[in-house]
């Protein structure tokens, strides 16, 4: 992956969090805290306002989660922060651009959010709109684009169906079953990365 | 949102500076890491303590650092976890030699925040740190498969305890065993008549109508388990007592009572609220044998009331006794 | 209307019963009086220091009784004067053969019912009471025509204050003289972002929008001078810091100052008042010797906060730093 | 008067605050502290539940007197049982009961609240409507139903007279300039006194 991309792909993401800020703080409102976009936008300003020089994209994923961890707080800051790290740690080495290392990548980041999240499929969190998409961009490592827009149309059905599920995981789990009927925050802005990594890394 | 603030993004930061400035005598605070330290510390060869959390939690936790409690507090944002790098600062400020034991609410966020803190700094600089997960909320229905209880109440009533231990000396296996004892042994529950507003969201988390209570609820303006009917004290002293006493038995040892307003409730009803309980709990064969009544684990502005119960031993009630000097809880010296 | 209790008609009383369940070792309560005493009084041979108010300032002044504050306090209904009764109860009950003073806040209520307890004592037992009036709201405008001042955080400071001077073995004549000079170089001013709503009356006293604070508000939930459009935090401490300066110099000694929350205003929010104060402050050459953060005198859940300001002097300072230990105030034993 | 009357004229009272309570607070919740309607009808209940063995009206409303004394308090507390105390007091010894009789009890009443609260008339408070009425009293002592409703329709206009003014005395003194234009609480109740004695005293 180009490093121009990369940060292309954090820009983007970071414009499309700021612009849905108060939606995903919305969705936390209902059964959670009301904080998941005012999180993810402190860390994704500042992203974007880290220093634009570096050697590579993994090394520029890298710092970028760190700066995740760093800034954000709550549990996406360790999930998103972790999530980046391990993208970037995948990339390392990687010569050649195309479907299946982005693939591999997403994976990757995919595992740390589990490891670190011990959450499962089910649990009405990001890692329901996660892994779907990786699954579905495993499936197609014919064409960058292709498979990032169907792990795009993955993540959106996996967001999808965390609506009537019951948290079982986060702060949702409080809730028990009143967390039903309420779309997972964190499942939401994991899409707004799918989004942003369709428009921009193909 | 009316709130005495000038924005959003600066509460915390400035909410700091205040402190600072009232309590010149007692706290230094390290404003870069957000991190509220015992003026005197590092104690050499003392254990260090480190909480924190989100803030709007107020006095907990930064308002417990000093003499015989907590040496370091980490204030987040309103309500959400601080991040690795100010607990690892913390972590490294209150160091004294005898490692460093983490206090910490099981939220998924501090948890994992938490860790990854003390990952860092054992590997840095070679601290040995321990970590205590309060999680005492029975409204929470617990399993294997969840996240687990919130960490309420007896987080307060664990940091004076194991402050004190602390501060007499004992080892951070001492430390760590004793902590986790009161871990298990309190329980808390708790109701709200109204939400609160985080001042980054604007608007309050929940509505509850004028008839209407929460029961059951947290410490970050979230919903509970069930909206009721509003219920007159003596109700309201049965729904919070009730579910406490089911879930662990507090007869047969000295008890510590702690009924604690959620920040918008006068004391004049937090008192009222504490003779209903304490004529609940004494019709259930309860002995309390220490009380705190007071706003000490809040939620902003929210009006409510948490009620903490734990089962103590003589070992830990003279710890309770034992002086502490901190601008949230005084006393014995 | 939502509060956590039985009926309008009780609060007071049943509040009493939890205060007393609450703090066995250090309170004593007349109930049929509604006196809250002090557990190990009457103490022979010192003057005792009674005071008392409408309830719904919790802790004022029931939380302040005990060694080094008060030796008893009135409850009257939330927000209504004790009546002559139940000052001559606590009058008869604290008076420990050295005469008893009166700590009344100006209000016509509160100075006719002390009046009319202390002239019933005297002739009754013989007991000499003296009495100071507490008028430091400079939100009032005072004239010889009018009713005055009311009296509202200098209150704390005094009875904290003069109540070191009792346990330290100050007759009769010198408490008074103490008592009277803090009561006139104190000075306050207080602002509301809420009303609160008095049990009885059911709905708030008054309405404000939520763009709308109001200014020079007193304790008892009443409108004050002026309504303004909400006020960064840097704005309000000005507003308040202001008017307190130009009522009196506190330049050239050494001044208490005392940011108190009004009942509903969480205290990241105090802090963070009190740092925009203190920087007011320092930049108009007040110098800051002691500093106290809280909701002490509060008007039941009302949001708002207050600014007291008392110009001491050594003796002041050394007795405001003496061993205190009541539920509301407590250090230094 | 006979003590059977002095009675009445209490439980006429009593009634009248209880049925006006929320009226009276809510006049106090304008300018005041929202509790002059709860003060007088927890004064007043109290009176009314005394027993009924007295001698004669002035050790009854004696009696009543010190229980408002006692179960009031704020203000209204002093005030009213000053009021009652003194009017008690003018009535010792007194045998006939005619107007004069009367006027010289409201006056020795005023006179005490005067004492006691150092209002003057225009300060907006309750001497506002009873000096007026006491004043029309003493001026038709020719038959004693019409000096009692000279005396209520005097009061009244007293009451009304308080809403321009600028209270001096009382809580709504801390008002200034904004406690004009609010009809004052114990204005009102004073003319619920007169009501009920005009009712009942002739
Ligand atoms: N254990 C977990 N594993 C994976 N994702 C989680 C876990 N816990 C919470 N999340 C995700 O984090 C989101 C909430 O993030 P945020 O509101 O920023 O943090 P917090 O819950 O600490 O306030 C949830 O919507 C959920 O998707
Ligand atoms: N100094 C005074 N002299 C005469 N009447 C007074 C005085 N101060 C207050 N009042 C009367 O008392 C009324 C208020 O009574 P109440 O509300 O029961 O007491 P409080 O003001 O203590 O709450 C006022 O409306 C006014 O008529
Ligand atoms: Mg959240
Ligand atoms: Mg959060
Ligand atoms: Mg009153
Ligand atoms: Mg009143």
């Amino acid at each position: 992956m180009e490093l121009t991309k990369a940060q292309a792909w954090m820009a983007d993401f970071a414009a499309t969090i700021s612009q849905n800020a108060a939606l995903l703080t919305d969705l936390d409102r209902q059964i959670g805290d009301a904080d998941h976009g005012s999180n993810m936008n402190r860390g994704m300003q500042a992203v974007i306002a880290l220093d634009r020089d570096f050697p590579d994209a993994a090394s520029y994923l890298k710092k970028a989660g760190m700066t995740l961890v760093s800034t954000v707080g709550g549990a996406s800051g360790p999930l998103y922060g972790t999530f980046l790290l391990r993208f970037a740690g995948a990339l390392t080495g990687q010569t050649t651009h195309d479907a299946h290392g982005m693939a591999r990548a997403w994976r990757a980041g995919l595992e740390g959010v589990i490891s670190r999240g011990k959450a499962g499929p089910g649990d009405k969190t990001m890692v329901d709109a996660l892994q779907p998409a990786v699954e579905a961009m495993e499936a197609e490592t014919s064409d960058l684009a292709i498979c990032l827009t169907s792990g795009l149309a993955a993540g959106e059905q996996g967001r999808d169906a965390t609506t009537p599920m019951v948290a079982r995981k986060g702060r949702a789990s409080y809730l028990g079953e009143r967390s039903a009927g309420h779309q997972d925050p964190g499942a939401t802005s994991i899409v707004l990365l799918l989004e942003a990594a369709a428009r921009t890394l193909a | 949102m009316k709130k005495l603030i000038n924005s959003v993004d600066n509460v915390v930061s400035e909410a700091l500076l205040g402190m600072e400035a009232a309590h010149p005598d007692r706290l230094r605070i390290d404003h870069a890491n957000r991190v509220v330290l015992r003026k005197d510390g590092p104690v050499s060869g003392k254990v260090g303590l480190v909480s924190g959390g989100g803030s709007g939690h107020e006095p907990m936790h930064g308002g417990f650092v000093g003499m015989g409690m907590l040496d370091a507090a980490c204030a987040g944002e309103v309500f959400t976890s601080p991040v690795p790098d100010q607990i690892m600062a913390a972590t490294h400020a209150v160091d004294g030699g005898a490692g460093v034991l983490h206090i910490v609410k099981n939220y998924t966020g501090d948890v994992m925040n938490f860790e990854m803190a003390a990952e860092m700094a054992a590997a840095e600089r070679g601290i040995r740190v321990e970590a205590v997960v309060v999680d005492d909320d029975v409204a929470v229905t617990d399993s294997l498969y969840t996240a687990g209880r919130r960490g309420v109440g007896t987080t307060v009533l664990l940091e004076k305890i194991v402050g004190a231990a602390a501060e007499a000396g004992r080892d951070l296996d001492a430390l760590t065993e004793i902590a986790t004892r009161i871990s298990g042994q309190g329980r808390s529950m708790g109701l709200a008549l109204t939400s609160c507003t985080v001042p980054a969201a604007g608007k309050p988390t929940f509505e509850l109508a004028d008839d209407e209570m929460e029961l059951g609820i947290g410490i970050h303006g979230e919903p509970g388990r069930e909206r009721l009917p509003m219920a007159s004290a003596a109700q309201a002293a049965q729904m919070l007592v009730e579910p406490v006493l089911a879930d662990l038995d507090f007869t047969g040892s000295p008890v510590i009572c702690f009924v604690n307003g959620m920040g918008g409730t006068p004391l004049l009803e937090q008192y009222l609220m504490y003779g209903e309980i304490a004529k609940v709990l004494q019709a259930e064969g309860v002995t309390v044998a220490r009380s705190l009544v007071g706003s000490y684990i809040t939620s902003l502005e929210m009006a409510g009331l948490s009620l903490t119960l734990l089962k103590a031993d003589e070992d830990m009630l003279t710890l309770w006794d034992a002086p502490v000097n901190t601008p949230g809880l005084r006393w014995g010296c």
